[in-house]
């Protein structure tokens, strides 16, 4: 009992903040969104404490839940990345009428994903990115006053139900192909047959989708534009860095049978996605939108280190996913701090934001050179990484197009930098106030941004995981 | 051919033929009702194939929930009687081809994968179903049961949180922020 | 005996019905019957699988049912959204939430 | 000594501005770190030369060995030669004098000398790393501070300018990543994988690889030293830069892809360099001359000397292409030389500028009679770039031409003879502009009142001008320095399978 | 005697001027600094001629050759394969005679400017860059090392140019120093490129080694040489030839002559010392110091011989016509020099035919004093007239009594009168073009005849023709103007007295310097029928030169105008290079290179552009694409893409 305490134990102490939520609403006295956020953060963070504690592998629920220090640690860095953002949001909660609500859905979303990972079976896969992304569409509606959140929640909750509707498509011919729904079992029953390559690829496309890999990406740049900065971070960070690791896990496991295949749709879809997340930044006004496509570019990279086929490849995307955590978290969480203050969300508002905000000028510029992999943030080493891995086995094309992408990312990377630091605009945004909780949340992740790169633990802690 | 093979080809016949006219008529009602009976004809699909839980269950939460809950906000939304309106004639046909390549790629394969029934005994009853939903071991659903329960309930708090009413929201409704 | 080729096609057939309908209906409701449609062909594969190729498990009858709960959550869900944005936009026509583009 | 000194000095020196309360104690904190970097490159030299009078000849001293990325064989290795500590002395000099010459910079002071000091890490970093990554890192690392100086406190049309440059280096360091690439899997098919120098060198890649990779890598190291046709960001990005940047960017940061190019050209990849050689020359050439005769119609002051580093740079790669061991040398020493002499020269065009507010060549005249001091600068820097005897210029370029024409054949003879010819261009430019902006009769009555330069100035200027000195009139110690690294090529050279 | 220090140090002791008034700059006054200039230069000056003395009497007379010695050298830039610029210090007898030349010239020229250039602004600068061209003169003179020729040969440009425009506040002199240096670099050029070639025919850059290589029929690199290369033509041919464009840019020869006019911008001294006696025989120097390659090589001494020999006429054609009193004496100063090259390209190495080796060397010698005693007294005449055109002259042999007598001897000298030292060396000059070629000759004896009719045209016009506008008495120069004038017209009078012969030759040994009498007597009838003609015609004003001038037409009018050479190079530069190389080449730059750059990131944003639509905001249309996608990507992967 105890061990299956242990084994699940973010699980549970997720559900106990959910219940912990959930008898706070129904004592029917509403908390003010400031105390509440504290317990919140309290909580977060002690559950994330908690992961790093008693960490071992196991089975649970047949084959239904499996855990091990990989897991844990991706865990982990959900949760953190769920901390992150939950601190920043403060100023925008503030004035939220449903704070709790708000997180109540959030966590269940971070319950979601941690099934997710931990699924040993598609049953819980699909389960658990459901329970991922169901709450989502909902917070994606919590600018509950605005147009455009709704049309966003709108565009996501059915785009995602067409794509879930694929996917289970893809799984059930799957099991009727294979006649296992066990991740672990699957690669035994894998033939390569002409079913399973369309069931993997339907499959493929409803995780591409929550990735945004094109060209299932599409509902990717209205969503961000339109949900609240908040909800976008954690749409552009935890989710699609769980999906990201279940990916990852799947691909290497289940259905290195197909390895080959594989390769060829991942390279194929990552050029793709590569060049269109790019083309499509190039001109954007809007910063969500442009960290939107931004952020599906960051996923044309994660896909060619995915197609390396080597624990080198796997470490390099675990590592890439950490730091474009820091380094995504940053950038939304001056975007929305602005936002929360000033609702100004433009480039054009940008425009001389570093003469009345140096700091988050500095913290923005940081990130987003860490987006555009530019040393000495751990952006450069994460992206260095990844397409030395995909390099692997010497297909230079689809190396030659991520390095030429590099360099379009670039190009809009500086736009903002050149609007922050060097356009002055004749009513530029005003001084705007950071608490406390928003400080630590963009200290840790310039921090994080700095430090995950020179020093090289980090990578060789995941490379020890994945080997 | 037996009146068990018959009666799936009219099953099938009235599900498909149903579900087409679900997402043709361009009556809202209409189309509702149309996808009720092509809900029960999964549903006869289902009895036709003695899993007659599962075609229970169907009824009980397709019939009896989802439908409802879609016809009630076919009440909130539009008066029942207006003529939806139609897609492009772009967009139709190339949904259309897609829809064909879809169904021709997948008949294929489907062809090709040689899928035959095992003709092996398939047994299913309350009490294992039951066992199964509660166990925690091997084949325990126990964990996706309460998942699913969490599911609902943060489904249910997600509803409440946006579509219930408040004043604040009832103010801005009117004058959209930005009318692009 | 039916084939069971003959009881997939008529799932696929379904299922690419709804597909058809989720791109052509601009009613965001009938949208969300479209989705009704696929999901329940994606049941029919699950049972008819579980019942003619796997039946010493009952991995489809289960996969079945969280599918059937899943997709009331999710239809609440999308109703939820669907009477907001009709708040919001006064219209529930998928073309005339567009705000969102380029 | 330890190398990592050299790195740790002008972090301790970043971190002190950033410490610093204000503009002032920020100039003043840049200025000690320049000058302690000074010192200890200085140093560095004098314990370099020791070690080597006494006897060491492996490839390089003072190696610092350290498994950084182990699982990927990635590797924190420094090291130096020859090559790199002229580098390094020149970029500590021009560190120093670009610090004084900004020792006016009002506006955002402590991120200008920030940036300044960050750039000056780059170049330590790139040029004494021995593992191709981390070399990379350092190369890419010098590019950010470049957009930002520029677009922050450039002049013109500044913004377009910065883009422009990081944009194309970028570019140019993105091919780069694609040849490293390239290694990697070659080092891992070959056994020892990694992107350390040393060992690559070592292993003897075959033909085809070296040919496969060899543009990448040239190419993108090219780029950062105006390789014909990837040199346009040059002009734009030298006239909008403000002075120091300036300075940086034409006497350090070009400086950065010839010692790629050699580094990788012709000792990584021997056989490939060989095999490219004339096309490197073929552009080299067009670099040369067409620099120089572009140079011939700029009106701009900046725009002028931008162009004409192009067409100094071009030397660089000509001798690099030539192979010779003569050549390679006269490379080196050209980089030296272009690095002082146009930071000099960017110098003295920022303090005209500076008073006069106008480059235009045309809009200024006989500043000879209201700033002497001044206009010696621009002169001296103007010979250097002629190639004056007794400047670095000359025995730069001079060397080149010797190596140049050690390789038999009229193909080889005809490209000498053509960058030869740009002597002559690059005269005719250089006096138009003296004629015209220094001598003659005063333009305008204003400048009349304008003062000669300041102390700061004056310091920066002479530093370099005794650089340029030193180099020009005793040009022998550093091609002595120079020398074992040349060795080292020249082996590998040598070792060459003959061409059939 | 002869030890490094005492030579090493004449050439030295200019460049400490250099550097002590450079760094000093305008904290000393002009007169300390001319003093302090003068001083050294005295004591390099007298270093020279007891170096000299040593050299020709006392070291080396024994051998009965003056065998070149290398005293001193020390690598400065090495190369690889033996190759290297070695710096060093050459004592042969061309260097230690172009040592005392040097030396003396200009420290005449110093004291001169002490007077002349009196209460001038930036006269330490004057004095540093004086210093720095003695320096470099003498650098180049020393040199063993072809490089090391070519560093000072730079540096001698350089000096000339910061001279030239000394006056740099006047756009002439700025144009002037800019045309002169470009118009030598663009030699240079040539002179480079030749070094390369005979760097690396002979493997060698000093250049003892090179000529003994060379020359040896025996030795490999001869026969290398000797084949023919490019374009049909021996690399050895290429080598003397391009070495020679050097030396005729340096020199002022046709075509490259068309600085030299514009040169005497720079003030009057410095006209006397650079362009005159030192720098402008530079190429004479080289030729003279390479002589032995060009003696084995026919077609590049036939081009120093066709080169001299017709830029001496043309000169002398132009210089006949001329109004301004320094260019005339430049175009003479031109007309000189080409006399001395044809003689070097008659000459031939060793015995009798090499007399026109020393003759040449002779020429230079002399020349050397009446030229820069003629510029001295130009330099007088102009500070007290103020101008340089001679109708603003006219009558001064009263007023300048001192200026006109010396004048005079140079004039004499320069016409080839005898016993003034122009004859002498002249005189050879014509007996050795005589011995090869007829048609030389005769150019030679027709220049001569000019050269006698336009330098009395020039006494005349300037000393006699119309009486003395200026009442104001007696204004002859400072002391310290007329004791340089007075010490070079002893030199001119007196050094055609020297056997030059016995020291300074070809191959070092002693030649017989014996004059044929009865050969001269052409020449010098010649002359004094020139000078007759030049006083009838100038002495007083008279209608005849204006008669002449009209029945001459043509002729003079493209002489006058320096037969269109300067139009011919402003039309190739300003009409040819910068507007169809130079801005071609900045717009090609701007527009296809930049713009290829440009286009790239244009067609980027253009192609983002266009793709938009798929971002339509349609979400069905999203989920069309989605379901696209997933078709195509099945069909590539299950019936495209079979491995």
């Amino acid at each position: 009992m105890t061990a299956f305490f242990l084994l699940m134990k973010q699980e549970l102490l997720v559900t106990l903040l959910l219940f912990i939520l959930l008898f706070i609403k129904l004592s029917g006295r509403p908390w003010p969104a400031g105390r509440l956020a504290g317990l919140v953060h309290i909580l977060l963070a002690i559950n994330l404490a908690a992961g790093f504690c008693w960490i071992r592998p196991g089975h649970l629920f047949g084959d239904m839940y499996q855990t091990s220090e990989l897991l844990a640690f991706e865990k982990n860095l959900l949760s953190l990345a769920t901390l992150l953002i939950s601190l920043f949001s403060v100023s925008w909660l503030k004035h939220h009428r449903h704070a709790l609500e708000f997180y109540l859905l959030l966590l269940s979303t971070l319950l979601g994903m941690f099934l997710l990972l931990s699924s040993g079976n598609l049953l819980m896969f699909y389960l658990g990115l459901e329970l991922a992304g169901i709450p989502l569409a909902a917070l994606a509606n919590f600018d509950l006053d605005r147009r455009r959140s709704s049309e966003a929640a709108m565009k996501y909750i059915f785009s995602s139900a067409f794509a879930s509707g694929l996917l289970l498509f893809g799984i059930s011919l799957l099991y009727g192909s294979t006649g296992t729904l066990s991740l672990a079992e699957l690669p035994g029953h894998l033939a390569a047959t002409p079913l399973e390559l369309f069931a993997f690829i339907l499959v493929f496309s409803g995780l591409g989708f929550k990735i945004s890999a094109v060209p299932f990406h599409l509902w990717t740049a209205d969503v961000y534009e339109g949900a609240p900065v908040v909800v976008t971070a954690y749409f552009s960070v935890v989710s699609k860095g769980s999906v990201v690791f279940f990916l990852l896990r799947v691909l290497y496991e289940s259905f290195m049978p197909l390895q080959s295949h594989w390769y060829l749709l991942l390279s194929l879809v990552a050029v793709l996605t590569l060049l269109t997340g790019n083309l499509f930044a190039i001109r954007q006004q809007n910063l969500k939108r442009l960290l939107a496509f931004s952020s599906i570019t960051q996923v044309g990279f994660i896909l060619v280190g995915m197609s390396g086929q080597s624990p080198e490849g796997q470490a390099s995307v675990l590592y890439f996913v950490l730091i474009y955590v820091f380094s995504n978290l940053a950038a939304f969480g001056v975007i929305s701090l602005v936002s929360a203050a000033t609702g100004r969300e433009t480039l054009e508002d940008y425009r001389g934001f570093y003469r009345t905000n140096p700091a988050l000028g500095w913290v923005l510029a940081i990130a987003l050179f860490s987006l555009a992999g530019i040393p000495p943030t751990a952006g450069f080493f994460g992206k260095f990484f990844l397409l030395l891995a995909g390099v692997g086995k010497g297909h230079y094309l689809v190396i030659a197009i991520a390095a030429l992408n590099m360099v379009i990312s670039l190009y809009y990377y500086l736009r903002v930098v050149r609007a922050v630091f060097m356009e002055s605009s004749l009513e530029p945004i005003g001084r705007v106030p950071v608490p406390w909780p928003a400080r630590l949340s963009l200290a840790l992740c310039t921090g994080g941004i700095l430090v995950t790169g020179l020093a090289s633990g980090a990578y060789q802690y995941l490379y020890s995981l994945v080997r | 051919m037996t009146a068990y093979q018959v009666s799936f080809y009219l099953i099938s016949a009235c599900l498909l033929g149903t579900a087409l006219l679900a997402v043709t008529t361009r009556n809202l009602f209409r189309a509702a009702i149309w996808l009720l009976f092509s809900l029960v004809g999964v549903a006869a699909l289902y009895f036709w194939m003695q899993v007659e839980f599962i075609a229970a269950v169907q009824i009980v939460v397709y019939v009896g929930g989802i439908v409802v809950l879609i016809l009630f906000s076919v009440f909130l939304t539009q008066q029942t009687g207006q003529q939806l309106p139609r897609a492009t004639r772009t967009r139709r046909i190339s949904s259309l081809l897609a829809a064909l390549a879809g169904l021709v790629l997948c008949w294929l394969l489907i062809r090709r994968s040689g899928l035959t029934a095992t003709g092996r005994p398939f047994h299913w009853d309350m009490h294992r179903i039951g066992s199964h939903m509660l166990g925690t071991g091997d084949q325990g659903y126990a964990l996706p049961f309460e998942v699913v329960s969490i599911l609902l309930l943060a489904a249910l708090v997600g509803c409440i949180a946006i579509a219930l009413k408040s004043p604040s929201a009832q103010d801005n409704n009117q004058n959209p922020e930005d009318p692009a | 005996m039916i084939p069971l080729s003959h009881i997939l096609a008529v799932s696929t057939a379904l299922f690419f019905i709804g597909v058809y309908g989720l791109l052509t209906r601009r009613n965001l409701i009938t949208l969300l019957m479209s989705v009704e449609l696929i999901l329940n062909s994606v049941n029919i594969n699950f049972v008819a699988f579980n019942k003619y190729l796997f039946p010493e498990r009952l991995d489809g009858l289960f996969f079945t049912l969280f599918i059937i709960a899943i997709a009331a959550a999710e239809a609440a869900v999308a109703i939820a959204i669907v009477i907001n944005l009709y708040r919001s936009h006064g219209s529930i026509d998928v073309e005339d939430s567009r705000d969102l583009k380029y | 000594m330890n190398l990592n000194w050299l790195l740790l000095f002008p972090l301790l020196t970043a971190l002190g501005i950033l410490a610093s309360g204000g503009p002032r104690p920020a100039r003043r904190v840049a200025c000690l770190g320049a000058l302690l970097q000074l010192a200890l490159a200085c140093l560095l030299a004098g314990l370099y030369l020791q070690q080597r009078h006494g006897g060491d000849t492996s490839p390089f001293l003072f190696e610092t060995n350290l498994s950084w990325y182990g699982p990927l064989h990635i590797r924190y290795h420094l090291g130096l030669d020859g090559i790199s500590l002229s580098m390094i002395l020149l970029t500590a000099l021009v560190t120093l004098s670009g610090v004084l010459v900004s020792w006016s910079q009002q506006e955002l002071s402590r991120e200008f000398f920030l940036l300044l000091t960050m750039l000056s890490l780059g170049a330590y970093g790139f040029f004494l790393s021995l593992d191709l990554f981390t070399q990379f890192f350092f190369l890419e690392l010098a590019v950010i501070p470049k957009f930002m100086l520029i677009g922050i406190w450039g002049s013109g049309r500044k913004e377009y300018s910065a883009m422009k440059l990081a944009l194309m280096l970028l570019g140019g360091s993105a091919l780069i990543f694609v040849g490293l690439a390239g290694l990697y899997v070659a080092s891992g098919q070959a056994g020892q994988p990694g992107l350390d120098l040393a060992t690559l060198q070592g292993l003897g890649l075959p033909a085809a690889t070296q040919r496969l990779l060899f543009p990448f890598l040239f190419v993108g190291f090219g780029i950062f030293t105006a390789l014909f046709p990837f040199h346009t960001w040059v002009p734009d990005g030298h006239a909008s830069a403000p002075t120091a940047a300036s300075m940086f960017l034409a006497g350090i940061s070009m400086k950065l892809g010839g010692y790629g190019c050699l580094r990788v050209a012709a000792f990584l990849l021997p056989e490939a360099a060989r095999y490219y050689s004339p096309v490197i020359l073929v552009l080299a050439t067009i670099a040369i001359l067409y620099g120089a005769l572009a140079t011939l119609m700029q009106t701009d002051l900046k725009y002028m000397n931008a162009y004409s580093s192009v067409s100094h740079c071009g030397f660089v790669l000509l001798g690099i292409g030539m192979l010779t061991r003569t050549a390679i040398t006269g490379a080196m020493l050209q980089m030296v030389s272009h690095g002082l002499m146009t930071a000099l020269f960017f110098a003295a065009i920022g303090m005209i500028y500076d008073r006069t507010h106008t480059r235009q060549v045309a809009a200024l005249g006989g500043l000879l009679s209201v700033m002497p001091f001044i206009s010696t600068v621009f002169v001296i820097a103007g010979l250097c770039s002629l190639g004056l005897p007794g400047l670095s210029g000359f025995a730069a370029e001079v060397t080149v031409f010797m190596g140049s024409w050690e390789r038999a054949g009229n193909f080889y003879h005809g490209v000498t003879v053509l960058a030869c010819a740009s002597i002559v261009v690059t005269a005719v430019y250089i006096l138009r502009a003296t004629g015209t902006a220094l001598l003659g009769p005063l333009r305008e009555e204003s400048y009349g009142r304008l003062a000669d330069a300041r102390w700061n100035e004056r310091l920066a200027s002479a530093l370099l001008v005794a650089g340029i000195l030193l180099v020009g009139l005793a040009p022998f110690w550093l091609v002595r320095l120079l020398d074992p690294a040349t060795d080292l090529i020249m082996q590998k050279l040598a070792a060459l399978p003959p061409v059939n | 005697m002869n030890d490094v220090t005492s030579i090493a140090l004449i050439p030295l002791l200019p460049l400490a001027g250099f550097l002590l008034l450079g760094l000093l700059g305008r904290s000393v006054s002009g007169r300390v600094a001319g003093v302090l200039a003068t001083l050294l230069m005295a004591g390099a000056s007298a270093l020279a001629l007891v170096v000299a003395w040593h050299y020709f009497f006392r070291d080396q007379a024994a051998g009965n050759a003056y065998l070149p010695q290398v005293i001193w050298q020390a690598s400065w830039l090495p190369f690889s394969g033996g190759l290297g610029i070695n710096v060093g210090i050459l004592a042969d007898p061309i260097s230690v005679m172009m040592l005392v030349v040097v030396t003396f010239v200009s420290l005449m020229v110093h004291v001169f400017s002490l007077g002349y250039m009196h209460g001038e602004e930036r006269l330490p600068a004057y004095y540093a860059f004086l210093g720095l061209f003695t320096f470099s003169m003498l650098g180049l003179v020393l040199s063993p090392n072809l490089l090391q020729t070519y560093i000072f040969w730079e540096l001698v440009g350089l000096s000339s140019y910061l001279l030239i425009g000394f006056y740099f506040q006047r756009p002439a002199a700025v144009a002037a120093a800019k045309k002169a240096f470009i118009v030598t670099r663009f030699a240079d050029l040539g002179f480079l490129v030749g070094i390369l070639i005979l760097a690396f025919c002979g493997n060698s850059l000093d250049i003892g080694t090179l000529l003994d290589r060379l020359t040896n029929t025996q030795a490999p690199q001869y026969a290398a040489a000797t084949t023919a290369s490019f374009a049909g033509i021996t690399a050895l041919t290429w080598g003397l030839t391009l070495v020679f464009v050097g030396g005729a840019g340096k020199s002022a020869m046709f075509p490259l002559h068309i600085w030299l006019p514009d040169a005497m911008e720079g003030p009057t001294p410095v006209s006397a010392l650079i362009h005159a006696a030192t720098m402008v025989v530079a190429g004479v120097y080289l030729v003279a110091r390479l002589f032995p390659l060009y003696s084995i090589n026919n077609a590049s001494l036939l081009v120093v011989t066709a080169v001299g020999s017709f830029s001496a006429l043309l000169a002398a054609l132009i210089a006949c016509t001329q109004t301004d009193i320094k260019r005339i004496l430049a175009y003479s100063t031109m007309s000189q020099i080409g006399y001395m090259l044809f003689s070097l390209g008659v000459a031939r190495y060793g015995g009798e035919q090499a007399a026109g080796f020393t003759a040449s060397l002779f020429h230079l010698f002399t020349h050397a004093f009446f030229k820069s005693l003629l510029f001295l007294c130009a330099g007088a005449i102009i500070h007290r007239v103020h101008s340089n055109e001679v109708k603003d002259m006219g009558g001064l042999r009263r007023r300048m009594p001192v200026t006109h007598l010396c004048f005079l001897v140079a004039c004499l000298a320069i016409s080839g009168i005898p016993p003034f030292a122009g004859f002498f060396s002249k005189e050879q000059i014509l007996h050795a073009a005589y011995a090869d070629h007829k048609l030389v000759y005769a150019t030679g004896l027709i220049t001569s005849g000019l050269t006698a009719f336009y330098m009395f045209r020039l006494y005349f016009l300037i000393f006699w023709n119309q009486p003395s506008r200026q009442e104001d008495g007696h204004r002859e120069g400072t002391l310290s103007m007329l004791v340089p004038l007075g010490i070079l017209a002893a030199c001119s009078l007196l050094a055609g007295l020297i056997p030059f012969g016995r020291f300074v030759s070809a191959d070092g040994r002693p030649a017989s310097g014996s004059s044929d009498w009865t050969f001269a007597l052409a020449p010098v009838l010649l002359a004094a029928a020139a000078i007759l003609v030049a006083e009838r015609m100038y002495r007083r004003p008279s209608p005849w030169p204006q008669r002449l001038a009209e029945r001459l037409g043509g002729l003079y009018r493209a002489a006058r105008r320096k037969f269109y050479m300067d139009e011919l190079y402003l039309f190739i530069t300003k009409r040819i290079i910068f507007p169809w190389i130079g801005r071609p080449a900045a717009w090609i730059d701007r527009n296809v290179v930049d713009g290829l750059m440009n286009g790239i990131a244009a067609a980027t944003q253009r192609i983002s552009y266009w793709i938009r639509a798929m971002q339509s905001g349609r979400v069905q249309q999203y989920a069309l694409f989605f379901f696209g996608g997933v078709l195509a990507l099945a069909w590539v992967l299950i019936y495209v893409w079979q491995n």
